[in-house]
C-alpha cells in the first residue's frame, strides 16, 4: 500500500535535509568565488642549525603507498638501514591496497603514536594533506618520497630524479633504440598517478625538440600497475599500431609485463622497449635481447636518503628551506632545492654490460 | 515466483498424446543450446567489428594472445559453474588463485629443482585445501556460501599478503621449463588453452552425463527436494567447493607460469569477472541450470571484449563498466527467457485441457 | 491394547515400535506403534499436529527417531538418511510435490538411479523410455523430456507417483496425495496402489478424506497428539468411531450455517478474465450471505480470489466493493476497502513464521494501528489480545514466534489477522483445509456468526459437505469459467459435481 | 521472489515444523545478540584503552569516529535492505561514482557547491533506483544485480573523471567536514549520522513500514497478502540506499578533499561485515539497528586499536574476514549446540523414565 510512499517521502526528506544542510553552510559557493588556496606558504619555520648533530632514538615511520609492493619494500629497507645507522627506531606500516583514505587512517595512527618523522609516498596529492597537517601540528616532521603531496603539506620531498631528468633519459633511450624515427607509445601505470602524469607531460615536451621530430607518440595506455592488465595493454598497443617501433613504460610493473609479452611474441627485438624497471625483474629480458637498455634510480637509496632527510629535519639540521644542506650517510651531501625538494640524482641506465652488478 | 505457476492444471488423462511431445523434446537443452549459440554469435560479431577496424586483430599472434588470455578465466569460470549450479557462489577464487600462484613461486624459490608437474599437483592440492575450508565452513555452520566466501576472500588474501610480506617473485626465480608451459604452443595453440579445454570438456561431460553431476543440478534446483530424494546435499556441496578450489589452484599455477612476475596481489578482483563470465555464459545465478560450455564461452567473450577494447583504443576506463553492464544484460536476458518459457509451458498446459 | 492388535495372519513387513521424536520442547511422536503388512493398504489418520507427517518423515529417513525400534522383514532397520530408506525399498509421496523445476520430468523420476551405459554415463534415451512406460502404467501422458517447471500441481503429483512406482517399492507411503487430484486421478492412483499391494507391497495412506480411507485401506491406525491410539481393521470401524478416536470426544453438528437477513450487495465482480487462467467471471455477494465457489482443483477458484483481492492482476473486467471500483493489483487498497482474503496456504501465504503472534495478528492492520506514523507496542498487543481471545488461540505469550504454535492455532492466528481488519467482505480459501475435526466445527460456527453480523463471505472449498452445509449460494467453476449458479435449495452433491466436471455447462 | 534462492537456506533435514522450532531457539539466542555485541564493544573499548597506548585519548576518538562516518551511514540503509532479504553490494561503487560526479560538476559546471551536493544526492538516488528497478521491476536477485552495478558504477566513476582527481574544493568546506563540535573532540559529522540513525531506527522498529520490512524479509508472500507492496517498498529502499551513498560521496570527497574514481573501493565488504556483525540475518527478517550501530563501532574500535598496536595491515585483512565468518557462523553454531544439548537432555529424560 503506502509503505513505499512513506519510503518515497523519506527519500524526499533526505534530499531536503541535504539541501538545508548545504545552504545553511553558506550561501552559494562556486568554483569562481571560492578562490583556490594556493600553497604559496613555504613552511620553513625557525632557523636551521647546520651544525646540529643527528639525534639518537628518533622514531621514524615509513608509510608507503601500500605494503605489498616490492618496490616500496626495497626502499623501506633502505630507510631501515639509515635509521639503524643513526640509532633510531624504524617502523613500516601501510595499507594493503594503495588507497589514499586508508593512508589517512595510518597517518592519524602514527601521529597518535607520537612519531618524530613520518616518511610517506602519497597515493593522492591532496587527500592525505589534512591528516599530514594535523600530524605536523602534533610535532611530527613530514618527508615525502617517490610521490609528492602538495608542497605545503610536507617539509621535504625526496625526489628520485627530477621529472625532467626522467623525461629526458627515457626519450633519449627510446630514440637511440629505434634509430631516431618512428611511432612510439607509452605504457603508464594508473591514469591518475601523479608522478607518471608529470613525466608523461614532460616527455611530450621533450619530444617537441627538433632532434626528435621524426618520432611520433601515438598513444598513452594504462596498465594500472597490474601485471595482467599491463600485459593485455601491450598486446593491444601492438595490434592497434602495426607500425609501432617502441614503447616507453616508466613503471616497474608495466615494463616487466611488456617485456614478458614481447619476449614471447613475434615482435621480440623488433619493437623496442625501455622504461623504468628493476634489474632483477629485467635481467632475463636484457639477456635474451628483448630489451636493450632501461633506467631506474636505486629505490633503496631513495628510502635511505628520505630517512636521513627526516632525521635531519627532526634534529634541526635543516628546516626544509631552499639551500639547507645535510649529509646522508654513505650517499654524501645533499642540498634542499626549491619547494623543499631533494633530488636523489640522475637515474642509472642498465644494459647488458652492467646489469649483473646490481641486485635489487 | 510460483504465485501464478499453479494456474489451470489439467486432468492428466486429457493431456495430448506424446506424438507432438517428441517434437518438443529437450526444451531445456534446446534453450541452453540457444544460449551458447547466441554467445558464439556475439563473439563472432565482436571479432568481426574489431577486425574491420583493425585487421591485425585476426592475425595468428593476436589469436594466440586471445586464447592465452582467456585460458585462466575459462578454468575459473568452469569451476564457478559447478558451484553456482548448486545455488551457491564462491567469491574467494581470486584470493585462492593469488595464494596458490605465490605459493608456486615460493616452492621454486625454496626448491629450484622441483619438476613442474609436481608443482602443478601441489598447487592444485593447496587450492583444494582452500576449498575444504570454504566447503567445511558452509557445510558445518550451515551459513550461506556468499557470506562465507566473502569472508575467506579477505582471509585467504590476508594470508597471501602476510606470507609475501611485500616480496615479489620474478621470472628468473622459476625454472624455464615451467615458464615455457605458460607460453608454449602446440600446433599454434597455447598449452594453457589446451589445459583449459580439457577442463571444460571434463567438467561439461561430467555435469551432463553422470549421476552425481545431475544431482548438482537437482540440489540447485530445489535443495529441500534434493534432501528428501536421498541426495547427500552436504557432501555434494562440500565436494563442489573442493573441486572449485582445486580448479582455482590449477589456475593459480598456470597464472604463475604465464605471468612469471608474482606478488601477493595476483588475481585481486578476479572473482567479479569469474562470476560475470559464468552468468553471461548462461549459468543461472539461482542455481539449477547452466553448462560448463556456456560458462567457458562467457569467459572467452569477456576476455575478447577486454582485448578488443584495447585494440579499438576505447578508453580503458570503460572496460569495467562494460563488464558490469554485461552482467546486468545477461541476468536480465535470462529472466526474460525464463518468463517466456514459463508462459509457453503454461500456455501448453492450458491447451491440453 | 497391544501394538499390532488386529490379527497376526501375516508377519508385518515394516514395523515401528515405541518410536519417539521431539523437536525442541515439542514432542511430535510419543511411543508410536505401527505395523504394515505386505499386500495391505494401511491408513494413518489423526488431527493436524497428531504427528502423521513426522512419522512419514521418520519412515522416509528424513528424521532420526530419538528412541524406539524399526524393523523391516523382522530385521532391525536403521535409516541414516533418505538414501537409506530408498535402499530399503521405502518410497514416499509427500503432501507437497518435491520436484526439481529445472530438470526434466524423466530426470526427476530417476534422480540418482538413472539408467547407465558405458563409462557409467547416463543413458538419457533409456531413461525417457522408462519414464514413458511408467506414465503408460499410470494411464497419463506427460512428456518425460519437458522440464518440471510449469507442470500443474496434479501433474507434479503424478510425477511423484511415477517416481514412487519406479522404485518397485516394497513400502509405499502416501502423505495426503489426493489433496490436489481430481476424482479420476484419485481413482487411477488407487488402482496403482492396489496393484502394488497385489504384488505384496505395503501401502501407508494418509488422508483427511474418510471416504478414500475406507475405500482403499484394510487397516486404520489413529494417532492423537503424537501418541498411538489404535490400529484396527477397517471392517471393524465406522467413520464416526474413527473421528471420535481422532478428537477424543464426540463431535456435534458439523455445518451450522444459520440464516441471516441479506443486506446490500457488497462485492460485485464483472467479467473478470486472465488469459489462460480464468475468463469472464461474474458474480456478486451480499452482506449476510455466504457464497461458495466450488469446483475441481485447478478450476481457477483460488486464482479468481487472488485476482479479486489484488494479489494477481487480471486482464479485463472489474471488481466493485459496495459500488465502488477497486483498483486492480493492489491488496493494500483492497484491505482499505474492507476486503480480507484468508489464503489457501496459510503457512506460506498467511503467516510470517518468525514474527510473534501479535505482529502476525496485526500485520494487516499495522497502518490503522499507528499514530502519527509511529507504531508502538501497546496498540498492537491490545488488538492482538482481543482477537486471540475471541478465537481462543492457545499461546503462552503473544510475543512468542508464531512458529512455536501448533498447526491449528496457527490457522486461528491467520483468521485473527484478517478478522482484526474488521472486513466487510471476507474471502476465505479452503476454510478448513488441514484443520482437525474439532476446529472445523469452530470455524464453521464462526463463519456463520460473521455472516450474521452482516459480512459478505466468499468461501472456496473442495469439500462438498462443507459447501452444501455452509453456502447460501454455490457458484461452480470449471476450467476457469463459472458454469453454474445454484441456490441453496438446488445445490446437492450431484448437481455440483455434474457442473464441476463440465457436464452441466450446456445443460 | 527469486532472491531467497541465493541465500540457500541452511541445510537441515528438519521439515518446517522443527525448523521453525529451531529458528525460534535461534531467535532466543539472537534476542541477546544485541546485548552480546554491545558487551563485546564495551569489552573491546576497555581492553584497548588499558592495553594499547594512545588509544584512550580525545584525539584518537576523533580519528576513530571520523573514519567510521561513511561506514555508519552506509550501514543504515543496508540494514533495512538485508532485513528484507536483499543485499546491495554496489554501495561503495555508488559512493565512488557520486564522488567523481561531484568532482566533475565542480570542475566544469560552474554550479554552486550547495546545489552540487543536492544534485549528487539525487544522482545517488537515481543510481539506487536503477538497482531497485532491476531487482523489483525485473524480479532479479539483488546479489547478482548489485554485483553487476558494482562493476558498472565503478567503471563509470573512472569514466567520469578519467585520470584526473579534482581537489580544489574550498578550504572552508573541506575543513567543515572534519571539524569537531566546539569544546569536544567529537567530529561534527557524527551529529547528522546519529540523527539519521535515530530516524532509521524509528522507521525500522516503530512504524508500519518497519513491520512490513520484517514481514517481507521472512515471508514476502505472506507480506503481499497482508497488503504490503513488496516490490515497491524494496524499490524505494534501494533508492534510499543510493541517496545515502550520494551523501557519503559528498562527505568522502570533502573529507579527503579529493574526488577520485577509486574512492571507497571495497567498502561494501566492510559495510556488509558490520551489518552482519550487528546481528542482522543474511536470510532476512531478523536484526535490529542498535546491534548494527554497535557492530559498526566494534569494527572501528578493533581496527583502530590493532593499527595503534602496530598490527600489520595484512593481519587486519585476515581479522576482517574472520570477523565476518565468525559473526555468521557463531549464531548458527550456538543454536545448533543448544538444540543438540536439548535433544540429549530429552533423551536422557526419556531413558530415565
Amino acid at each position: 500500500m503506502s509503505t513505499y510512499r512513506r519510503l518515497r517521502a523519506g527519500a524526499t526528506a533526505l534530499t531536503l535535509a541535504t539541501l538545508l544542510l548545504g545552504s545553511a553552510a553558506c550561501g552559494g559557493t562556486t568554483r569562481e568565488n571560492s578562490g583556490t588556496d594556493s600553497g604559496a606558504g613555504a613552511q620553513a619555520s625557525g632557523a636551521a642549525n647546520p651544525d646540529a648533530k643527528l639525534k639518537e632514538g628518533l622514531k621514524i615511520a615509513f608509510l608507503p603507498k601500500q605494503v605489498n609492493n616490492p618496490y616500496f619494500t626495497t626502499s623501506d629497507n633502505g630507510g631501515k638501514d639509515a635509521v639503524t645507522e643513526i640509532k633510531g627506531e624504524f617502523k613500516e606500516v601501510g595499507p594493503s591496497e594503495a588507497s589514499a583514505s586508508s593512508q589517512v587512517s595510518y597517518i592519524n595512527t602514527l601521529s597518535q603514536q607520537g612519531m618524530d618523522v613520518i616518511v610517506t609516498s602519497a597515493n593522492d596529492p591532496n587527500a592525505i594533506c589534512g591528516a599530514l597537517n594535523q600530524a605536523k601540528a602534533a610535532g611530527a616532521k613530514i618527508v615525502t618520497f617517490d610521490s609528492d603531496t602538495k608542497p605545503e603539506c610536507r617539509q621535504i620531498f625526496v625526489n628520485q630524479v627530477t621529472a625532467e631528468g626522467i623525461a629526458e633519459s627515457q626519450v633519449k633511450l627510446i630514440s637511440q633504440q629505434i634509430g631516431g624515427e618512428g611511432e612510439i607509445a607509452i605504457l603508464s601505470a594508473t591514469a591518475n598517478a601523479t608522478n607518471q602524469n608529470a613525466w608523461i607531460a614532460l616527455m611530450k615536451e621533450e619530444l617537441k625538440k627538433p632532434e626528435y621530430s621524426k618520432i611520433k607518440l601515438v598513444t598513452v595506455a594504462y596498465g594500472n600497475d597490474d601485471d595482467q592488465k599491463s600485459f593485455q595493454e601491450t598486446q593491444g598497443l601492438l595490434q592497434s599500431y602495426p607500425n609501432l617501433k617502441g614503447i616507453i613504460s616508466p613503471t616497474t610493473v608495466g615494463v616487466a609485463a611488456a617485456a614478458r609479452y614481447l619476449s614471447g611474441s613475434q615482435y621480440k627485438g623488433k619493437v623496442k622497449l625501455t622504461g623504468l624497471g628493476t634489474p632483477n625483474q629485467m635481467r632475463e629480458y636484457v639477456k635474451d635481447g628483448t630489451v636493450d637498455a632501461f633506467a631506474l634510480w636505486n629505490p633503496a637509496d631513495l628510502g635511505y636518503l628520505a630517512a636521513y632527510a627526516g632525521a635531519a629535519l627532526a634534529s634541526g639540521q635543516i628546516t626544509g628551506a631552499e639551500g639547507d644542506k645535510f649529509t646522508a650517510g654513505k650517499l654524501g651531501e645533499f642540498a634542499v632545492g626549491k619547494d623543499g625538494v631533494v633530488v636523489l640524482g640522475p637515474p642509472t641506465v642498465f644494459d647488458k654490460n652492467n646489469i649483473d652488478q646490481f641486485q635489487f | 515466483m510460483s504465485l501464478t505457476d499453479t494456474g489451470a492444471s489439467v486432468q492428466a488423462a486429457d493431456n495430448p498424446p506424446p506424438g507432438p511431445g517428441r517434437a518438443r523434446r529437450g526444451l531445456t537443452e534446446r534453450l541452453l543450446a540457444v544460449r551458447e549459440l547466441s554467445l558464439l554469435i556475439a563473439l563472432a560479431a565482436l571479432i568481426l567489428v574489431t577486425t574491420l577496424r583493425n585487421d591485425r586483430f585476426l592475425s595468428g599472434q593476436s589469436i594466440k594472445d586471445l586464447l592465452l588470455g582467456c585460458a585462466i578465466l575459462v578454468i575459473l569460470a568452469v569451476g564457478q559453474t559447478l558451484v553456482i549450479v548448486t545455488r551457491n557462489v564462491d567469491l574467494s577464487v581470486g584470493s585462492i588463485l593469488g595464494l596458490v600462484a605465490f605459493a608456486t613461486g615460493e616452492l621454486f624459490l625454496a626448491a629450484p629443482g622441483t619438476p613442474w608437474p609436481l608443482a602443478l599437483l601441489l598447487g592444485v592440492a593447496l587450492g583444494a585445501v582452500c576449498g575444504v575450508v570454504n566447503g567445511g565452513l558452509i557445510a558445518v555452520a550451515k551459513v550461506p556460501a556468499l557470506v562465507i566466501t566473502l569472508g575467506t576472500l579477505y582471509a585467504f588474501r590476508g594470508v597471501d599478503y602476510y606470507w609475501a610480506a611485500g616480496r615479489q617473485i620474478n621470472a628468473a626465480d622459476m625454472p624455464r621449463s615451467f615458464l615455457r608451459l605458460g607460453n608454449q604452443t602446440v600446433l599454434g595453440v597455447p598449452v594453457l588453452f589446451l589445459v583449459a579445454l580439457i577442463v571444460v570438456a571434463a567438467v561439461g561431460f561430467y555435469l551432463r552425463s553422470y549421476r552425481s553431476g545431475r544431482e548438482l543440478y537437482a540440489i540447485g534446483s530445489e535443495p529441500a527436494a534434493a534432501r528428501l530424494s536421498g541426495i547427500p546435499v552436504g557432501r555434494r556441496v562440500f565436494a563442489v567447493f573442493v573441486a572449485n578450489g582445486a580448479l582455482a589452484g590449477l589456475a593459480g599455477v598456470l597464472y604463475a607460469a604465464r605471468f612469471g612476475t608474482l606478488d601477493a596481489a595476483a588475481g585481486t578482483g578476479l572473482e567479479l569477472q569469474v562470476v560475470a563470465a559464468a552468468v553471461v555464459g548462461g549459468v543461472a545465478i539461482f542455481g539449477g541450470s547452466g553448462s560448463a560450455y556456456g560458462a567457458a564461452l562467457g569467459a572467452v567473450l569477456l576476455t575478447t571484449i577486454g582485448s578488443s577494447l584495447a585494440v579499438l583504443r576505447i578508453d580503458p576506463f570503460w572496460q569495467q563498466a562494460v563488464v558490469g553492464a554485461l552482467i546486468l544484460a545477461a541476468i536480465g536476458l535470462d529472466r526474460l527467457l525464463a518468463l517466456r518459457m514459463a508462459a509457453r509451458l503454461r500456455g501448453r498446459s492450458a491447451h491440453g485441457a | 491394547m497391544s501394538p499390532g492388535a488386529p490379527g497376526a495372519e501375516s508377519a508385518p513387513l515394516l514395523e515401528l515400535d515405541g518410536v519417539t521424536k521431539s523437536f525442541g520442547a515439542v514432542a511430535a511422536l510419543r511411543g508410536v506403534h505401527l505395523a504394515l503388512h505386505p499386500g495391505e493398504a494401511h491408513a494413518l489418520v489423526g488431527e493436524n499436529g497428531a504427528g502423521k507427517s513426522t512419522l512419514v518423515k521418520t519412515l522416509a529417513g528424513a528424521h532420526a527417531p530419538d528412541s524406539g525400534r524399526m524393523t523391516l522383514d523382522g530385521r532391525p532397520l536403521q535409516l541414516r538418511g533418505p538414501a537409506d530408506a530408498r535402499a530399503a525399498g521405502i518410497a514416499v509421496i509427500y503432501q507437497e510435490p518435491t520436484l526439481f523445476p529445472d530438470l526434466t520430468v524423466a530426470e526427476n523420476i530417476f534422480m540418482g538411479r538413472q539408467p547407465l551405459r558405458g563409462l557409467r554415463r547416463i543413458d538419457t534415451r533409456a531413461m525417457n523410455r522408462d519414464a514413458e512406460r511408467l506414465f503408460e502404467r499410470l494411464g497419463v501422458r506427460i512428456d518425460p523430456a519437458r522440464p518440471a517447471r510449469g507442470l500443474s500441481i496434479a501433474d507434479q503429483q503424478l510425477v511423484e507417483i511415477a517416481k514412487a512406482l519406479s522404485f518397485d517399492a516394497r513400502v509405499l507411503i502416501m502423505d495426503e496425495p489426493t489433496a490436489a487430484l481430481s476424482g479420476v486421478e484419485v481413482e487411477r492412483l488407487f488402482a496403482v496402489a492396489r496393484s502394488l499391494c497385489e504384488r505384496g507391497a505395503a501401502v501407508l495412506f494418509i488422508s483427511h478424506r474418510f471416504d478414500e480411507v475406507f475405500d482403499l485401506c484394510q487397516r486404520i491406525t489413529v494417532l492423537r497428539d503424537g501418541a498411538w491410539v489404535s490400529s484396527d481393521r477397517t471392517a471393524d470401524l465406522t467413520v464416526d468411531e474413527v473421528v471420535r478416536r481422532m478428537v477424543g470426544r464426540e463431535v456435534s453438528s458439523l455445518y451450522p450455517k444459520q440464516d441471516a437477513p441479506l443486506r446490500d450487495t457488497l462485492l460485485e465482480v464483472r467479467g473478470l478474465s486472465r488469459a489462460g487462467v480464468f475468463s469472464d467471471v461474474s458474480f456478486s455477494v451480499r452482506g449476510g450471505e455466504i457464497v461458495a465457489l466450488a469446483g475441481l482443483v485447478g478450476a481457477g477458484r483460488s486464482e479468481v480470489a487472488r485476482a479479486v483481492f489484488g494479489v494477481d492482476r487480471y486482464d479485463t473486467g472489474e471488481v466493485r466493493v459496495a459500488g465502488r471500483v477497486l483498483p486492480p493489483g493492489n491488496p493494500g487498497k483492497a484491505i482499505a476497502a474492507g476486503m480480507a482474503l484468508v489464503p489457501e496456504d496459510r503457512r506460506q501465504q498467511g503467516l510470517v513464521m518468525e514474527l510473534s503472534v501479535e505482529r502476525n495478528a496485526t500485520l494487516a492492520r499495522r497502518r490503522a494501528l499507528s499514530r502519527l506514523g509511529l507504531l508502538l507496542g501497546g496498540a498492537e498487543r491490545a488488538e492482538a489480545r482481543r482477537w486471540t481471545r475471541r478465537l481462543q488461540v492457545k499461546t503462552a505469550r503473544l510475543a512468542a514466534p508464531v512458529a512455536t504454535l501448533s498447526g491449528g492455532n496457527q490457522q486461528k492466528v491467520v483468521l485473527a489477522k484478517w478478522l482484526a481488519t474488521e472486513p466487510r467482505i471476507l474471502i476465505i480459501d479452503e476454510p478448513t483445509r488441514g484443520i482437525d475435526v474439532g476446529t472445523k466445527a469452530e470455524v464453521h460456527r464462526l463463519l456463520s456468526e460473521l455472516a450474521g453480523e452482516g459480512l459478505a463471505i466468499l468461501m472456496i472449498s473442495s469439500e462438498l459437505p462443507e459447501v452444501l452445509g455452509m453456502a447460501d449460494r454455490v457458484l461452480v467453476m470449471h476450467e476457469g469459467r463459472v458454469v453454474r449458479e445454484l441456490p441453496r435449495g438446488e445445490a446437492d452433491e450431484t448437481s455440483v459435481m455434474y457442473a464441476a466436471t463440465g457436464q452441466g455447462a450446456t445443460a | 521472489m527469486a532472491h531467497d534462492s541465493l541465500y540457500a537456506a541452511p541445510p537441515s533435514l528438519a521439515d518446517t515444523e522443527p525448523e521453525a522450532g529451531r529458528l525460534a531457539g535461534l531467535r532466543g539466542a539472537l534476542g541477546s545478540w544485541d546485548a552480546a555485541i554491545v558487551a563485546a564493544l564495551v569489552v573491546a573499548v576497555l581492553l584497548a584503552g588499558l592495553s594499547v597506548p594512545n588509544f584512550a585519548t580525545g584525539r584518537n576518538a576523533q580519528f576513530l569516529l571520523l573514519d567510521l562516518v561513511p561506514l555508519a551511514l552506509l550501514a543504515l540503509p543496508m540494514t533495512l535492505i538485508v532485513i528484507t532479504g536483499e543485499i546491495d553490494l554496489s554501495v561503495a561503487s555508488m559512493v565512488g561514482l557520486c564522488s567523481t560526479l561531484m568532482g566533475q560538476l565542480w570542475l566544469s559546471s560552474g554550479l554552486s557547491l550547495e546545489l552540487i551536493c543536492v544534485l549528487v544526492v539525487l544522482l545517488g538516488a537515481a543510481l539506487g533506483a536503477v538497482n531497485g528497478l532491476f531487482v523489483t521491476g525485473f524480479g532479479l536477485p539483488s546479489l547478482a544485480v548489485t554485483i553487476g552495478t558494482l562493476a558498472l558504477y565503478r567503471g563509470l566513476s573512472f569514466v567520469v573523471l578519467g585520470d584526473q582527481a579534482v581537489a580544489d574544493f574550498p578550504a572552508s568546506w573541506t575543513a567543515a567536514a572534519v571539524q569537531t563540535l566546539p569544546g569536544t573532540s567529537i567530529p561534527a559529522a557524527v551529529v547528522p549520522v546519529l540523527l539519521l540513525a535515530v530516524v532509521f531506527g524509528i522507521v525500522l522498529h516503530a512504524t508500519p513500514v518497519g513491520r512490513a520490512l520484517y514481514a517481507m524479509g521472512n515471508n514476502d508472500e505472506a507480506a503481499t497478502f497482508a497488503g504490503v507492496s513488496v516490490p515497491r517498498t524494496k524499490f524505494w529502499l534501494f533508492v534510499v540506499s543510493g541517496a545515502v551513498c550520494g551523501l557519503v560521496g559528498v562527505f568522502w570527497t570533502l573529507r579527503y578533499a579529493s574526488a577520485r574514481g577509486d574512492n571507497a573501493t571495497g567498502l561494501e565488504l566492510t559495510v556488509v561485515t558490520a551489518v552482519l556483525l550487528g546481528g542482522v540475518s543474511i536470510f532476512g527478517g531478523r536484526g535490529g539497528l542498535l546491534g548494527v550501530v554497535a557492530g559498526v563501532l566494534l569494527l572501528g574500535v578493533l581496527r583502530n586499536a590493532l593499527q595503534l598496536a602496530d598490527v600489520d595491515a595484512n593481519a587486519l585483512t585476515i581479522v576482517t574476514g574472520t570477523l565476518l565468518i565468525v559473526s555468521v557462523v557463531l549464531p548458527n553454531a550456538v543454536a545448533d549446540v543448544r538444540a543438540r544439548l536439548h535433544r540429549r537432555r530429552q533423551r536422557a529424560r526419556l531413558t530415565a523414565s
